[in-house]
């Protein structure tokens, strides 16, 4: 290994053009994406196990209050994340397989809108949580409730300023085959924020 | 494709999760059955929208531990506390 | 030296070893006084030797940084200095203020100062490293923002490199900070909860970014490292830490009146704070051991390893062992803490600021590096203070394990003072200790006046011993 | 084949991350100036706690005691020093320093008025009322 190892770009295009999958030592995207990734997975992973450990103190409280909470906007919250996942997917296959850059921008307004869904149904429940006088100093469950899903909140925002910069990108025919880092940075830190609420929906909506 | 069939799988495994709670149930059964659904989710959607299914090495690990951390410590908890 | 309005950094690392030495003595002062409690009294009560060390602290850490940018900002810009006069007349203005505030704790009563600098106008004195007269404070805003203008412009006309742009946001970000010293609500909590946007935000926020900065520059000085690969690492680590500072601050709103939820917001984010330490290690000794060239400056080399592994060691580790809002119930504000402030602050802005004089001073006065009889000084001087750093953090930390389970976690809860009777080996050790860290100081600075042949980079083909890294 | 790692990217990730985290921050800190009322015993903030505090603050307290475990760790806490010694101790206890006993610790003498002395106490006696979650552990601080 020398200096220069970390340090190596894709200098061979054609090895990404290749619709067929080869194996890779490292995932798609750009490494420092990957570290944020990993780091802010690393917190919820430690928020995750302090809420699970808080409820362990005071199991009734949690599932009393748990009943407030509304499952089926929870539930339509994934779905929408989880086809706005599946449209960058998508988009990143158009892109960087094909080349098609009109279509892999549908795909990502697509997305958009999906995120933009899921932003307008957290806001309801909020609205109705706030309305319900609960706050974060109500009780050790609704802190949680409210930190967990803000924090998470905050991260599909962040989410969507990205996946717009990249689909401004895309129209403008910015990526394609073999340069296509930044949509494939951009697409794995929105599918972190994905998988983040597969933890969180059941751990906080479902389990008790 | 994988992606767009991992896609109804995820579908069908949050209407899944969904039930679950809507049932009301409770216990190691369901925490199992949930805990087992979200790790098949997220493996999914590391595997398939992440792109790491292709990778080869420690980096392909790292996101299905992350989820089987946090699965693992999920299931503790519980199990404290219903213990106590 | 490449642009000769560097030569202004001089004497602002001169100023700061001068002021480092004070603060040193005047520790000295304070730790026999934990044990001889009437020790220079009324001469010198410890309220006061205790502000004139930590205000010290802060002031020559300053000078040091400021040295660090007027040297290290026109070589990245590859330009001149925009105003070398300025930053000479800045340099005077405020080694002036801090003298004269310092005459002023020690010759006038606290009171009385408070009363003649126009505390009634706007109170802001009193708080614990904000102790400054306003006047004072007021200074300090105006030197800063002289030197940022100066800087700025500076780097405006020149190459704009990622290292001087974090050292910039640091140095920026030190002085928007320090604004929040002006807020003095006559509510306590208020006034707590925005003080540590100035305590907590420049140490675990701002200022790690001039430490990550000091530190990224000597690295490509000294290992000869690509650029592009050291500045990459650079935001990497910057990142990971503000990202766990800025929100670990809440491990300070446990119990000052703030919210339960800080407790957990508190507690998650400051216990993920080692990271960007450990990172920080990791990547020096990694640059270091991939090194391209070996420069003649083992002693600059030794400095900058050391200051990635004692501020894991003191802001990491021993921020961490307390962290947690739990634990921290019983050991907040005991000799935990301030163990945990001595090899922090050590290990991280102590070490850098010294890392930097000691790679840049040879430079400054004419050669690469010094007379290999001058490096093994300073390398003695290096082991000196840091091993007894170590050991002044270990007397600490056993003074306030054994006071947290006399006085806090005991069934029968013994009181503060009687507590301290029975601590007090523990701050006779680290008194005798700190002696061996000032001889180390001694030994630091009498290494600038060791004679004998200069090395210059082209002399520097063999030569690795010493510097405790495998080669690559 | 070795994946990407650009700079650019780095700096990109850092102006993000910093930038989310410090909204974060910022919204966290407005949810705490929303909830400080129930918590700070604001209703009690008297002028006499307020010049109280002055006089805590113009002879330099904390560079010997800790307030709320925060300050110099050379002499008690006084957080909760109301409650430990009452409020005339603590007047008496100031009058009379120092106490000039050979080898010990010795707290200066800074001539308080009664005036001045009574807004301290009722400044520690605010401090005393304040939520901290229950801290101090005990009464000794």
């Amino acid at each position: 290994m020398n200096a220069h190892s970390l340090d190596t770009t894709l200098s061979a295009p054609a090895s990404l053009a290749a619709p067929a999958p080869e194996a890779r030592s490292t995932p798609p995207g750009d490494l420092a994406i990957w570290f944020f990734i990993l780091a802010e997975l690393l917190v919820f992973a430690v928020f995750f196990a302090a809420y699970a450990f808080a409820r362990a103190q005071d199991v009734a409280l949690f599932n009393a209050m748990q009943d407030h909470l509304d499952r089926n906007a929870g539930g339509i919250n994934t779905v929408l994340l989880i086809t706005a996942s599946w449209c960058v997917a998508r988009a990143v296959r158009a892109v960087c397989e094909h080349g098609r850059s009109a279509t892999g921008a549908h795909w990502l307004a697509a997305a958009i809108a999906c995120g933009g869904g899921f932003l307008a149904l957290k806001c309801v429940e909020y609205a109705g949580k706030f309305a319900a006088g609960i706050s974060l100093s109500t009780n050790t469950f609704w802190m949680f409730y409210l930190s967990l899903t803000f924090f998470h909140f905050m991260h599909v925002i962040l989410g969507l300023v990205i996946l717009s910069i990249l689909w401004l990108q895309t129209r403008r025919g910015g990526y394609g085959p073999g340069h296509a880092n930044g949509l494939e940075s951009g697409a794995a830190y929105w599918h972190m924020v994905d998988l983040v609420w597969i933890v969180l929906f059941p751990l906080v909506y479902v389990m008790r | 494709m994988n992606t767009d069939r991992s896609f109804i799988v995820l579908l069908a495994a949050t209407a899944a999760t969904w039930f679950i709670g809507e049932s009301g149930a409770a216990g190691a059964a369901a925490m199992t059955a949930t805990l087992v659904l979200m790790l098949a989710k997220g493996r999914l959607v590391v595997l398939d929208f992440m792109g790491l299914r292709a990778v080869r090495g420690y980096w392909r690990l790292l996101l299905p531990g992350w989820l089987l951390f946090v699965a693992i410590v999920i299931a503790l908890a519980f199990r404290l506390g219903h213990s106590t | 030296m490449q642009y000769k309005s560097q030569a202004v950094a001089k004497p602002y690392f001169i100023a700061a070893i001068g002021l480092f030495i004070g603060q040193i003595l005047f520790g000295l002062i304070m730790g026999l006084q934990y044990v001889v409690g009437d020790f220079l009294f009324p001469a010198i009560p410890f309220n006061i030797a205790r502000m004139v060390h930590t205000n010290l602290l802060i002031v020559w850490l300053l000078f040091g940084f400021m040295g660090a940018a007027y040297y290290m900002v026109p070589e990245e810009s590859e330009t001149e200095l925009y105003s070398p006069r300025l930053a000479m007349a800045l340099f005077w203005i405020f080694l002036v203020a801090g003298a004269l505030t310092i005459v002023g704790y020690l010759m006038v009563p606290y009171a009385k100062l408070a009363e003649m600098t126009g505390n009634d106008l706007l109170a802001t004195m009193g708080r614990e490293f904000l102790e400054q007269p306003l006047l004072t404070k007021v200074g300090i805003v105006i030197v800063a923002l002289g030197f940022l203008f100066n800087l700025t412009l500076t780097l405006l006309k020149g190459r704009k490199t990622s290292i001087s742009l974090v050292l910039l946001m640091g140095l920026w970000g030190l002085a928007v900070f320090f604004l929040f010293s002006f807020y003095n609500p006559e509510n306590l909590v208020k006034d707590k909860f925005y003080w540590w946007w100035v305590v907590h935000l420049w140490v675990e926020g701002v200022w790690e970014l001039i430490l990550g900065a000091l530190l990224a520059f000597v690295l490509i000085k000294v290992t000869g490292v690509d650029r592009e690969v050291i500045e990459k690492w650079l935001y990497v680590i910057i990142t990971l830490t503000l990202i766990t500072g800025i929100i670990g601050t809440g491990h300070h709103y446990f119990w000052i009146g703030t919210p339960a939820y800080w407790k957990w917001w508190g507690s998650i984010f400051s216990a993920l704070e080692p990271i960007p330490f450990f990172a920080m290690t990791v990547f020096a000794f990694n640059m270091v051991n991939r090194r391209r060239r070996d420069h003649p400056n083992r002693a600059a080399t030794l400095w900058a390893l050391g200051t990635g592994v004692m501020a894991f060691l003191g802001a990491g580790v021993w921020g961490f062992l307390h962290t947690l809002a739990p634990v921290n119930y019983y050991t907040h504000g005991t000799q935990i803490t301030a163990a945990h402030g001595h090899m922090a602050f050590y290990g991280a802005y102590v070490m850098v600021v010294l890392t930097i004089i000691s790679y840049a001073m040879p430079v400054l006065r004419g050669r690469a590096a010094n007379s290999n009889r001058a490096q093994v000084v300073e390398m003695w001087s290096f082991w000196l203070m840091t091993i007894s750093m170590v050991f002044i953090t270990l007397f600490l930390t056993a003074a306030g394990v054994l006071q947290v389970w006399l006085q806090r976690f005991s069934t029968s809860p013994l009181p503060f003072m009687v507590v301290q009777d029975q601590i007090s080996l523990f701050y006779w050790m680290r008194e005798v200790t700190g002696v061996i860290f000032l001889l180390g100081l001694v030994a630091y600075v009498a290494s600038f006046f060791v004679k004998g042949e200069a090395a210059t980079l082209a002399s520097s083909t063999s030569g690795r011993a010493g510097i405790g890294t495998q080669p690559a | 084949m070795s994946g990407t790692f650009s700079k650019s990217m780095a700096r990109n990730v850092f102006y993000g991350g910093t930038a989310f985290f410090v909204l974060l921050f910022l919204a966290l800190s407005f949810d705490t100036q929303q909830a400080l009322p129930q918590r700070d015993n604001r209703a009690n903030l008297t002028p006499a706690v307020a010049a109280g505090k002055k006089i805590w603050e113009v002879n330099n307290c904390i560079g010997c005691h800790t307030l709320l475990g925060e300050g110099a760790y050379y002499a008690p806490e006084l957080g909760n020093v109301y409650k430990r010694r009452g409020p005339d101790f603590i007047k008496v206890w100031i009058k009379n320093q120092p106490t000039k006993v050979p080898g010990r610790r010795q707290m200066p003498q800074f001539n308080l008025t009664d005036k001045q002395l009574d807004d301290l106490v009722e400044f520690l006696k605010y401090t005393s009322e304040i939520d901290t979650n229950n801290w101090p552990p005990n009464i000794e601080g």
